[in-house]
């Protein structure tokens, strides 16, 4: 089992959303992040004094998926989010040891769909 | 009424001393103060209705947009109020008019700062109207263009044909606060900007074919409620203050009655904007309630004076059902993108008003010679209004489009254009889920 | 006061244009001016009060149910306005009253519109009130009800005895502008209410036999605070306007007093409730102090034409001490849930300020006999809206309970009424920290 | 102007019913309603401006500091009100007074409650300026010290100078409705507090020793915006209102007049601080935009009564562009911390209203024998004003510093004076990013 | 060292950290997120027009233990988060290889607690 | 490649921030967070009642290195982040097993910084 954590553009979340559907990965969870990559943010003004951003909206997924679901859910995710332009962000994967549905009790693979 | 007493308000300052008042019972210096204060008081509450539709625009629109639509409302008064002063009172209650446009007192020559200042923020609201209608998507240099001919040469022209004495008014047309004047005439160039701008991007996605519209959601209700709150105390200068003096014979049963048939309007379209809202979606819809009180102040605008507190109630009642269904028609099935309902509030409500002064008003006030006549008229002074508007406005923002451009990229769409059109952030340090 | 001005002001309307004015030395036509301006100027004012209740109570609970509270407090006015017209108005102020109950003029037959303009907004305030204690946890529906038949019949019955001309006022009890008439019913209608419905999830724990209290912050304190400076704002209007006309002989100086003896108390009704909550609690409580505001604006209420400035000082110190250890004694003895603190803010700041008439009014002015006898008829008169209130709302509140049911589920309790009563978010986009 | 019409107002409470108004046209009695209400309702406006404020100050500073800006804003109205009534209004306009300062009818003994309460919210609205370029550093407890001694001691000592027959009005100063009298002397006072407290953690960073500014922003643009239209809304109270009648000869056009002068002023000074920003940024700045129109409203107040509109709107933009740079050079030249730019609006513009009465003054209206005379009376009331309050105010809070002391530590600063001043968030279960 | 990773629903933050409080785990950290899981969210009507929900609210516990507390905090999870109805959440476990205090700079199993 | 990890008091991300860059760590993403360790939290007082506030606002920060940077990344968030008081918060250090560029698609070691 493996946590895939994904961080992308917020308006890339509904295109992500659809491939992951079509590719049968329906649980996942999103927080709010911000970043800061290889797009260096921008600079506004208030009140004549300059402000530099380089901390940009990003937004967070995650999903706990069996180990070969990994590639297409990878795939899926980078058919969603990509615009070719820097900030379009990355993914990292991580070794899960267990998952446990609290509901039912249950344990391991069976549980994390 | 507005215009008959208008008139004798701009000549009494003309003319003064002359013995405008000779019929009147109040002394003339008492009575001067008693419009004065009248006018001045009112005039203030309307100005407070600029608050009001600043608070509605934001709370029904993304926290992205928030500075944007805050810029747009401060300004469109502020250039307003410029234009106004420099040529739009002229053109709207000159002296050399000829029916069609008035003519002279350019720059307030004449001094007449009382009806200055009461019209003045009557002509911006009909230019804050629009702003709401093109939230979160118009490119602001434009907007600020826009504000400049809608304040100075749009509405003072209608506004001339209706208040300064012009054709409508000679027909027997009568608006005694502006459903049509001021509402409608906002309404429809909100109309014209919404369509030449086109919807928010995924607003209405087409999908094989087939297109899904998608809400998009307010950031702030209880900001919008707030707006409601005080456009909706601000009504009662823009209404009741539009007898247009406090010391004419009868004045204060004008005034009063004005209150009271505003405040049964306005309740009675919240009541039925909630039930109609409620019987179509299952649930009392927060915001179509609150619009649902503004289509009930619209609505008894013009017909305050001339109808019982009894028709206000049916005036409101059907306003607030109206306000639902048009709001879900122009969206549902026209595809036209007014986040906060604008159309509908001030464009058809306003229309309805026009036509209930006809329908319900009381045929001696108005001096008219039959009900059907009157209706008659009424009908053509919302259909000029509405193709006067619809060419100029909608010309306006077609060559605004061509030349400067009317909308921000996409990209600056997305971002939000507090950031990219102004630099800023509205609520810093706020965690905005952005996906929205 | 209130009930002689009202009184000619009908006859007036009645009679007309018999010469009731004939003792005042302002000519009659200037004088309905005069009244006219200042009872619509202050009656919007008081409408505008409602701005002020809603921002209050959004602010003073939490964000998941922003807009159920906001939707509350425009229907309550709305509802109530309706009920008012129809009937309410007929019950308070109806000519064939029996000292208990009014009779007749309903639907406003007379066309006295000033009066009902002033009164009705006086009707919807004490009808909001019960709102901010029975936030976060009540049926959308049951709401309503409730608001027709405070509107429509409790508020206007006990109205009449002491403004109406009832068997109260026939005593001498005294109430300028409405502790106990508008505060105090309102409060003890909110006090059952709170009863009846219980308190929110959470609020009261019980753990080993021992309830601890628990605190569930508001959401929003600058709302809150806005909406308490739009109350005081409006309060000039509840108070001052209570003269009933700017036209009677001697009405320019009560007016004024009235206007400082009304800032002077909430002035000190704030610095005290802040001193209070330091003592108690070791840090100055902004939310208490914004009460203790409120608090001095209702204890002033009844007696600001009666007593002098520095009585005015003393009154609104007492006040600003009581609604903190009312508060508290509510909370954390009784253990009735109260939000936002409107039973001890109105019902209890009410009775306070009912008997600081007896307390520190001029007798000349209050035509009374002793202070030991006012003091009885204030006394008299604070119980008896008291029991009247508490035994028909409480009916009211037990019947809906019983049949259409007063409260929402827990799980829609938990999830926040916004979404389950509502099918909406007040702010779309923020992240709200859910857990609280 | 001001202090011609109180004092006969005074005279006429001290010697009524001597015949007083006998040049009058109006009839005493109608008159007295009049000018009451008048008053009142303006008086009630001016109070609102509290909200203005409030919502103005923590709309510009951050989310964490927010229920401490609404405390000092509370406490500064509701503390001063009660030093007003005790010896402010004495000082002011005591009859004994010396040309230095007043003395007598301590705790309002003369009962002139109308000029006392539309006074006592000018008081508040000096005190209250403080509030905002001390935000988000100061502890509580010096504030409340500062405003016992701002509203009872120090503005009334130079408001004796000009509006109570002290020295400056003998000399013919003229300050119609405040830009000295109020504005200025609050703007200085914000200007020592600024200065005496020193910047926020982490506004101005030294880096190998050259100091580098940073932005702190504002955390809610629409409330501040919302500050700005109730501001704007209430200054028709503050100007209108200073004529201090309504019922004296010509009363009527000098109201009508002041409302046209305010309106152009502020608008332009709306849109010149947007462009202003928009050239020396690159983009039209929300905040500045905002700010300007204040600063139209400061510029504007000393001489609305004695210019044309045409020079309103020249003063509104020289208003709008002073206030940017103004706001620039504080910061980023004298690198004084000023978070909501009250120095710049009140203190600045100010002086530029008080001087842009002699230069474009009607000479006529002001008794002057020459501009250049004129002009320099001007000069030297504002240099006055400023000398007054730098050393007064000064002194005060070099005082508090070395006593209680005037700042909070750098830990509570950091953390936010809500929760180690108040012991509370104002916006709980929100989620704010909280490095910033 | 483990990390435990949990998606609760928001109002049971509460009684969850109650039973982690009687075994003795005191150190949690919590964040918002929005999740998607057998729970399928709920439709919204927003001015007539219908709003799916789909991202459902939700509280993310993270938890970092010794090996020997990984059961006893997941029970104590499951016991706080159980209602038996869709949307109680998932746990996930990851392996941690270092833990700092910073504090401190004390590492390993003795930073964790 | 490892995951860090960190909790630290809000206002010490500034400084954080500053150590990263001067190591040459650009790439980081932040989030908001409410934690509980061996800084037991206050109380507030709300309208008279006590309220206990023991989760109280952290900010979290992830960083994904290559194994070599590791160290040196952990050592720049302890001096950043370090006052020496309780509260300072902690870093823990999670295996990766894949990283993705979006844009490119690039994958591994190459596609962390
Ligand atoms: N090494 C990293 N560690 C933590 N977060 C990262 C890392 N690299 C990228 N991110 C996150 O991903 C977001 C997108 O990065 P981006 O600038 O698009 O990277 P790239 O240009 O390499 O595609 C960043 O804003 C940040 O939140
Ligand atoms: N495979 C997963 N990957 C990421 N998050 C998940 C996964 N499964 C569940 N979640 C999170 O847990 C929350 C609760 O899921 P829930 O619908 O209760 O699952 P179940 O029905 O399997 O118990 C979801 O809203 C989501 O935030
Ligand atoms: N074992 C843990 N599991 C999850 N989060 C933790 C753990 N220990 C500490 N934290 C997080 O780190 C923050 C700082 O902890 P702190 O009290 O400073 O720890 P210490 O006192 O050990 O340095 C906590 O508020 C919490 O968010």
């Amino acid at each position: 089992m493996k946590l895939i954590i994904a961080y992308i553009q917020p308006d890339r979340l509904n295109s992500v959303k659809q491939e992951l559907y079509k590719e049968e990965v329906y649980k996942i969870s999103v927080t709010n992040a911000m970043g800061c990559g290889q797009q260096m943010g921008y600079t506004e003004t208030y009140r004549g004094v300059e402000v530099e951003v380089n901390l940009l909206k990003k937004v967070r997924i995650e999903i706990a998926v069996n180990s070969s679901f990994v590639d297409k859910t990878i795939e899926a995710i980078i058919r969603g989010a990509r615009s070719g332009e820097i900030g379009d962000g990355k993914i990292f994967v991580l070794p899960i040891e267990e998952c446990i549905r609290i509901r039912s009790g249950e344990k391991g693979e069976g549980a994390i769909g | 009424m507005k215009k008959r007493l208008l008139l004798i308000a701009v000549l009494a300052v003309l003319l003064s001393p002359a013995m405008i008042f000779a019929e009147d019972v109040v002394d003339p210096s008492a009575a001067s103060a008693l419009d004065a204060i009248w006018l001045i008081v009112c005039g203030g509450l309307v100005f407070f209705m600029q608050a009001g539709f600043a608070m509605v625009e934001v709370g029904l629109t993304r926290a992205k947009n928030a500075g944007n639509i805050i810029m747009k409302n401060l300004m469109d008064f502020s250039v307003g109020a410029l234009l106004y002063w420099a040529i739009g009172w002229g053109l709207m209650y000159g002296p050399n008019g000829n029916g069609f446009i008035g003519s002279g007192d350019f720059f307030l020559a004449s001094g007449d700062h009382v009806n200055w200042f009461f019209q003045v923020v009557f002509a911006a609201t009909a230019a804050t109207i629009v702003s709401g209608a093109m939230a979160e998507r118009t490119k602001f240099t434009s907007y600020l263009i826009y504000s400049v001919f809608i304040s100075g040469v749009i509405y003072p022209i209608s506004g001339h044909w209706i208040w300064g004495g012009g054709w409508l008014s000679e027909l027997g047309f009568h608006d005694f606060a502006g459903s049509t004047v001021v509402h409608s005439v906002g309404g429809w160039a909100a109309l014209m900007g919404a369509i030449i701008l086109g919807p928010r991007v995924g607003k209405y996605v087409k999908k094989d074919g087939k297109i899904t519209v998608k809400a998009i959601l307010g950031h702030n209700l209880p900001l919008a409620a707030l707006g409601v709150f005080i456009l909706w105390f601000g009504w009662y200068g823009f209404n009741a203050g539009s007898t247009l003096g406090a010391s004419y014979d009868g004045a204060a049963l004008d005034m009063a009655k004005v209150a009271v048939t505003t405040t049964l309007a306005a309740a009675l379209g919240a009541v039925f904007a909630m039930f109609t809202s409620w019987v179509m979606n299952h649930k009392p819809d927060v915001s179509m309630s609150l619009n649902g009180a503004l289509a009930g102040l619209v609505g008894i605008t013009a017909p305050c004076w001339v109808v019982s507190p009894g028709s206000a109630v049916i005036i409101g009642a059907v306003a607030g059902i109206l306000v639902v269904l048009s709001v879900e028609f122009i969206d549902k099935v026209l595809h036209i993108d007014d986040p906060v309902g604008a159309v509908s509030v001030h464009g058809v409500c306003g229309v309805w008003g026009t036509l209930a002064v006809g329908i319900f008003g009381d045929l001696d006030l108005l001096g008219a010679s039959s009900r059907g006549a009157q209706i008659g008229v009424q009908a053509l002074g919302a259909a000029s209004a509405f193709l006067w508007v619809a060419v100029t406005a909608g010309l306006l923002f077609l060559i605004v489009k061509k030349t400067v451009g009317l909308r921000v990229t996409e990209v600056e769409e997305l971002r939000g254009l507090d950031i990219d059109e102004h630099g800023t952030e509205s609520y810093s340090g706020f965690q905005i889920f952005q996906n929205v």
